[in-house]
């Protein structure tokens, strides 16, 4: 039945009245997404696209039973918007924002996890159910329904993985773009442990980058709890210049993994199928 | 944002971090002012960004104020790791007893802030994490409750050190940690953190990293001066554009890409193709048709390029708009290198056929693969390569 | 059995090493007081009249069980010392200290009701239960053990009615006092509710002074609830200046109460006997 | 420490509250070069710490430069409830639109910060706070917990406001509150809060207190110039011996007391029986030897005086430590008036011997009435009545 996204999902966007917010409010209804509300402050009683806008996050949860917001507000107000979601209980938050400040994310990302709820990204395209729905940006069409999970920190190669199954007929289950910053409400293991037990995935396309230890962690949690279904992995960046770090702290706590070697060592090593190119991936799936 | 010693010890300064009484300078008239006043034996410390520093040469001491105006001149304009020394720190020289180290940083594991510390501080810090990870001690911070004192103290309890020591370093590591918060620093660190002769704890170093992100609230360091670094000038029209530029030397295959994800997967995808990137050009977010008109001239000057690859999506952006752009410039610069569009997502039919009424070698459907494949035949056929 | 304090209550002194901490620490100790250790940063090891100091509070619980932290740090340590209290769950604070900053007290209130553990002061005397034990810093010979229990913002007037007690052969079960502050860890109706439930306790006087809204809710409490036992209260300041009030802010939120006038007519009809002087509270109790 | 209106304003400009443009002038000089560059109409605010400013003169309106002269010359020197104006604010004059109300203080029922807005506000809030008390809409805050800004538009909605002055508001509100908690504030309050024709919305006035006991940590308000109170010579010496002095005009009977409570329960008793308190000095925690002394010699000192009580106790204190305090006083200035003691605590036996020894009055185990009553006799003695 595909993970996080459902047809009968109820979508509210914070910040649905700026530029992107209006455009993509549009492409979302396009879609058949049950958008019900916009929220932006001061903004309450207008709508966009024929969906009403409203003040607060609690004055639409007055009107409609909220299931997910999609976050499209500047860097500087989604640590406002995204604990107001929070705190009122919306159980999955799409961040979809680039160039939130690390701390924000660091507060955001304890709150979500003290209340069990569910934070996407920042700095993500979103989550997508081929067919049935998203809370997302992406062009639905490059999208089909299909039996494979897709995993991936960058936007555009969820697209791009996407779209060269959907050409080559294979379709997808749900694509989840957990974000590219280095501080995220979901990473790599958690959406494993739903393509686990979601029956319309059969198999799991990873697609990581080099930086960060999402990767690694997801070998882990691979190597000490099995996994019941095919995972293919790609790593972009393996011909990427190497990144600058500061000081003694930044060298003491990455220890050497965090390169594209050492995540398709540690993937390699606990038996996912690690393919070195994006034409490679759609052979092996 | 990295910070200079001096900076960071500004901040320490104000966050109750004691640092050792000192002064910068930036003129030789500076250091002869700085000379009378000092208070001898001094260390003088050259102030730049790169590590490495004191293995380069770039701390030195003085007994007297001779041996200062020689110190300073050895030192300002001399170049560590390709970085001009152009500002020195002058500060008491301290009577050092044990070196200590303290430090915050993200973890990547954990996606938490990490406090870390070792009664075995100094330049080879490193060394230790490596051979005797057990030195190191460390906590993770919670985001949302502020550090207390006592923690600290019982983190400190485990180096042995006890007494107005213990006391004096637990400050330390709170007002370290309030630090890194308050400042949305990357990174707070102090190595080494100094006990003296006489039981004082002093910072003797400071590495501190703002958040770029960040900047905009921090006011404290909106006024430490940065020169604009020097860039190609390519790099520089780059940011004026508002797109992201990384040049990678040498390189054959200009690249712009609508992610980095995409971009990087590019790149390794030219590279198993024999080609070399010669820059790649990130449009991120909000690709406006000036944008991508903007980026796709940046590559076209490129010297050396012979072919460009355009991986493009709509979807925060809008195809219709990035193939405007690419045909604008096509009018403008009548360019003689080989182009090749591979590009889908929102407005995906509205674009191609603009690309398409100009002939541009267009992917629709195909891969990254086919993208440069076709795009090493066309370089073939202008007799790039 | 009287309130809070008992004969065998387990006691730490933080501060213990100052020079009030190690004189109260004699005092304590003379009045039979259980007092487990002392706690000072950095003073670990030493001891203070044969009572062990160590670093933080965690080290004292690997040792020993803890009931009470009688507080007697400067002002500005205030803040820390009793967030470690309380984060390490001693049940009983008493915070001697005066001159604590107001909002450290209004932290220290919060975090404290968080974990319901009881807090009593700043700026307090402390608590005795006469012949039992005491945490605090009142010269234990003018109190004396019976039936008369005593809740005080002043730490004088404990000394002083308790004394005038004493002398005219009336003990008292318990004298808590509850401090001079504006926020304050436990005020009279969190006491006159534990007096309630005391069988050693028959009689309870209340000395309130102008200021503040403790003694009018206290007889609200009385009032909704009823009171089983007699209560006397006196107020101090009848004669008293009137303070200056900042902005509208503080007028709004005062609203008349706080004066002489009002505490006394408050308590006056809700049936607490009210007495004029302190040698007249002599008489009726 | 009550802050100025331009005081206050300086710290809401830092914590991002909008304030009218204005400039501070505490001369005449200063006032004609403001007055040259003054866009006019200005308004003339007085700057003083107590109330009722405009009902008394102390706000006047300017609309060239000449009248601006006039009313400088006017206000400047001018007395206030006692306070002479000597620093005026000259600022914009806004196009009011609407006045709100906005304030923060500790609520005495809940012991938590109180939040406070209506949007009746202006001069007459006290009115609207008791006769429209449902015009008022308060909010308790958390001490633990950062102001949502989501929250503060919920209550600002319930008045009414909407759309871009909504998001000002809230803004307002929202750095208010971050406002009292940063600067440890004892009260924050805008009032008015003006709503200007062009709905921005701006903070008209500032009414900030900060808690004395944190002003060790409090570095924004340590460059703000107090001048040193005009203190009454007595109430001086008792600030420098760290005694809390409260003058009562003129009376027979001064007060010396280990405490607040027992000081006013003393006083009270004074009354009861035809005294009248001088004054009344509070030795408070650590009454050494010194301040016990230092307390009387005060006492004795002033005007009109014929007896004093001390009522303390060996609490924190202890009583051998004051007995000696008083008894050095006999020695030095061997007074004339009457003088009783009760004095009971920690080292009662010792200090009733010293007492005893000098055979001073001595209260040992009776009430404070027994020792007014026996202050009263002992002053009839002396013929002091």
């Amino acid at each position: 039945m595909a993970v996080l996204v459902q047809p009968n999902t109820q979508v509210i966007i914070q910040g649905a009245t700026g530029k992107q917010g209006m455009y993509h409010a549009q492409k979302m209804l396009e879609y058949n997404v049950n958008l019900v509300a916009g929220v932006t402050p001061g903004k309450g009683g207008q709508d966009v696209c024929g969906v009403p806008v409203f003040d607060t996050v609690r004055d639409v949860k007055k009107h409609f039973h909220v299931d997910a917001s999609m976050i499209l507000v500047p860097p500087a107000g989604v640590l406002a918007g995204a604990v107001e979601a929070i705190e009122n209980e919306i159980p999955l938050i799409v961040i979809i924002t680039e160039f939130v400040p690390i701390h924000d994310s660091l507060i955001i990302k304890s709150m979500a996890d003290q209340k069990r709820i569910r934070v996407i990204g920042p700095n993500t395209i979103g989550i997508i159910s081929p067919g049935k729905g998203k809370v997302g940006i992406m062009p639905g069409n490059i999208y089909s329904e299909g039996n494979v999970g897709i995993i991936s920190r960058s936007g555009t190669l969820t697209h791009e993985v996407s779209s060269n199954l959907t050409y080559k007929g294979k379709g997808q289950s749900t694509c989840v773009c957990i974000g590219g910053d280095p501080v995220k409400g979901t990473d790599f293991v958690d959406v494993l442990k739903l393509f686990r037990e979601d029956d319309q995935t059969e198999t799991v396309i990873m697609v990581g980058e080099i930086g960060g230890a999402g990767e690694e962690l997801a070998a882990k949690y691979v190597m000490e709890n099995g996994y019941p279904k095919k995972i293919v992995a790609f790593i972009a960046g393996q011909t990427a210049p190497e990144g600058k770090m500061m000081g003694h702290a930044g060298a003491i706590v990455t220890q050497g993994f965090g390169t594209a070697e050492s995540k398709i060592r540690s993937l390699s090593e606990v038996g996912i199928t690690v393919v070195r190119t994006l034409d490679e991936l759609l052979k092996v799936v | 944002m990295k910070l200079y010693e001096f900076e960071g010890k500004t901040i320490f300064r104000e966050m109750n971090i004691p640092v050792p009484k000192g002064k910068v300078i930036s003129s030789l008239d500076e250091a002869k002012e700085a000379a009378a006043e000092a208070v001898y034996p001094v260390v003088v410390k050259s102030q730049v960004l790169r590590g490495g520093r004191g293995k380069a040469g770039g701390i030195k001491f003085a007994e007297n104020e001779d041996e200062l105006g020689r110190v300073v001149n050895e030192l300002m304009g001399m170049v560590i790791s390709g970085e001009k020394i152009e500002k020195l720190l002058i500060e008491e020289k301290l009577k050092i007893s044990r070196e200590f180290y303290m430090g915050i940083t993200l973890d990547p594991k954990s996606s938490l802030p990490l406090l870390i510390i070792s009664a075995q501080g100094g330049m080879d810090i490193e060394h230790v994490a490596k051979e005797y990870p057990h030195q190191l001690f460390k906590m993770y911070l919670d985001p949302l409750k502020k550090p207390r004192q006592y923690e600290m103290i019982d983190l400190l309890l485990k180096t042995g050190v006890k007494g107005k020591v213990l006391v004096q370093m637990s400050r330390v590591l709170h007002n370290l940690t309030e630090c890194y918060f308050k400042f949305n620093a990357m990174t707070t660190e102090i190595n080494p953190l100094v006990i003296c002769e006489d039981d004082t704890v002093i910072a003797a170093d400071s590495k501190v990293e703002i958040d770029d992100l960040a900047l905009f609230r921090i006011k404290a360091v909106s006024n430490f001066e940065r020169k604009e670094e020097l860039l190609d000038p390519l790099e520089s029209e780059a940011k004026v554009a508002g797109v992201s530029y990384v040049g990678m030397g040498k390189g054959n295959i200009g690249l712009i890409s609508g992610g980095a994800g995409l971009g990087m997967a590019s790149m390794d995808m030219i590279s198993v193709h024999g080609g070399v990137s010669a820059n790649f050009l990130d449009l991120g977010g909000g690709a406006t048709t000036e944008k991508t008109a903007q980026a796709l001239k940046i590559v076209l000057k490129t010297p050396g390029v012979k072919g460009v690859l355009l991986n493009l999506f709509g979807g925060i952006n809008n195809c219709e708009h990035m193939a405007k752009g690419i045909t604008s410039v096509l009018d403008e610069v009548k360019p003689n290198q080989a182009i090749v569009v591979k590009m889908r997502g929102h407005s995906q039919d509205e674009g191609w056929a603009i690309l398409e009424s100009r002939n541009i070698p267009l992917i629709k459907h195909g891969t990254t693969e086919e993208a440069v494949v076709l795009l090493m035949r066309e370089m073939e056929k202008e007799g790039g390569m």
